[in-house]
């Protein structure tokens, strides 16, 4: 079973777990992100394409299917705007050994911060909003601040 | 030639519109070109393609590159660089 | 905070889970390990010592809990009789940083399967029942087989 | 010397109960010994503890050696190697 979902709405992430719970696999690896609140932000707005976000998860999920041996894998990412403390993405990875359920987790979690078709904006309590600039490593840059609208 | 084009992120805030029909004349046959007189159409097009490098587009949901043929009756994309999950 | 545990009372993930989403961290990383019906595997039964087996639990937690940075950390071990299917373990660690949290959690588990003071007796449909012996690297051999009892 | 042992997995089912409180006599001054004094001591003992060096111990609360003196009213727990989570 493989479930790829992109949406506004919010992560159910016992609904997800509970399904992968249900289908009684040996393992089952997750991960949770959420957003920080890191200086002050207050918002942070993910903007997608409603095809091609979905099909680079699609493609994300296929690959991590064909590489580990899985019995069922969940990735949901949420976008549209979201306070600091909400869940923006679960990956959920079931497997009969814990091997290949954490190193598939592993490997989605961290081609999703870098390769999914989404821009951040983010929304400080000063008033300050700005679109995230592409990675440069693992640092994250505000590509400009412009008045908050 | 019609077109319709969809922007994303800064590029659309700046554009003012997520989407829009256009009609660009006919020696505007790529991508490229299309950014191209976007940003000399108007104030809007100039703030939104004043670096067309950083600009990235897709045709009918497949990325493409700046020398990418416009489709004929198509949908045209216009974005900024991802940020990521 | 760190939360260990170790009972014969059904592991309740939803639960663990929605007390670290609400602490609203960045990152969560979970694994869950759960008893399989191998080979007509009826029943796992897991034999713990009441001092040592917590005490091995918590050390294995605060040794986790120094090695990276954690805003909660949970670690529960099911004892008792289980059948294919129910949850034995699971490792749930929070951090601001996703890298931290999924690193946790491997090492806990890779730990768990060698060091924690459990003993295993399986039971299967036809009968058989024997004490799982000490591992051998990664593979377990049952020490020998006794008349079901 | 009045003593508390708790056994543990197929230690406890040969022994045939969990635990049992033991009086063994002097010469019995340490966990290797109180293990082959068991093991002849009845038939349950010789199943349980016909290979010593399988034995592990620990001493109220402790993982200890053969060589750990028995401890004066204390706990003994005997159980075989542990096999994990």
């Amino acid at each position: 079973m493989i479930r790829v979902s992109v949406g506004p709405g919010a992560i159910d992430v016992a609904a997800e777990y509970a399904a992968h719970d249900a289908g009684g696999h040996g393992a089952s690896a997750s991960f949770v992100g959420r957003v920080r609140g890191d200086d002050g932000l207050s918002e942070l707005f993910l903007e997608h394409h409603p095809v091609l976000t979905l099909a680079g998860l699609e493609e994300l999920a296929a690959t991590a299917a064909a590489r580990w041996t899985l019995a069922a894998l969940t990735l949901i990412h949420r976008v549209g705007g979201m306070a600091p403390g909400e869940t923006i993405v679960l990956v959920l990875a079931s497997s009969a050994h814990r091997g290949e359920a954490l190193a598939a987790v592993e490997f989605l979690i961290d081609r999703l911060k870098t390769d999914v078709m989404l821009w951040k904006r983010e929304t400080f309590g000063d008033g300050r909003v700005g679109w995230v600039e592409q990675r440069d490593g693992d640092h994250e840059r505000a590509e400009r601040w412009v008045p908050g609208q | 030639m019609a077109l319709k084009i969809s922007y994303f992120a800064w590029v659309r805030e700046r554009m003012g519109v997520a989407e829009e029909a256009v009609a660009p004349p006919d020696d505007v046959a790529t991508v490229g070109e299309l950014i191209d007189w976007l940003g000399a159409r108007d104030e809007r097009g100039a703030l939104a393609f004043a670096e067309p490098q950083r600009i990235r587009a897709a045709v009918d949901g497949q990325m493409v590159g700046a020398d990418a043929p416009l489709p004929q009756g198509g949908e045209v994309a216009l974005f900024p660089p991802v940020t990521g999950g």
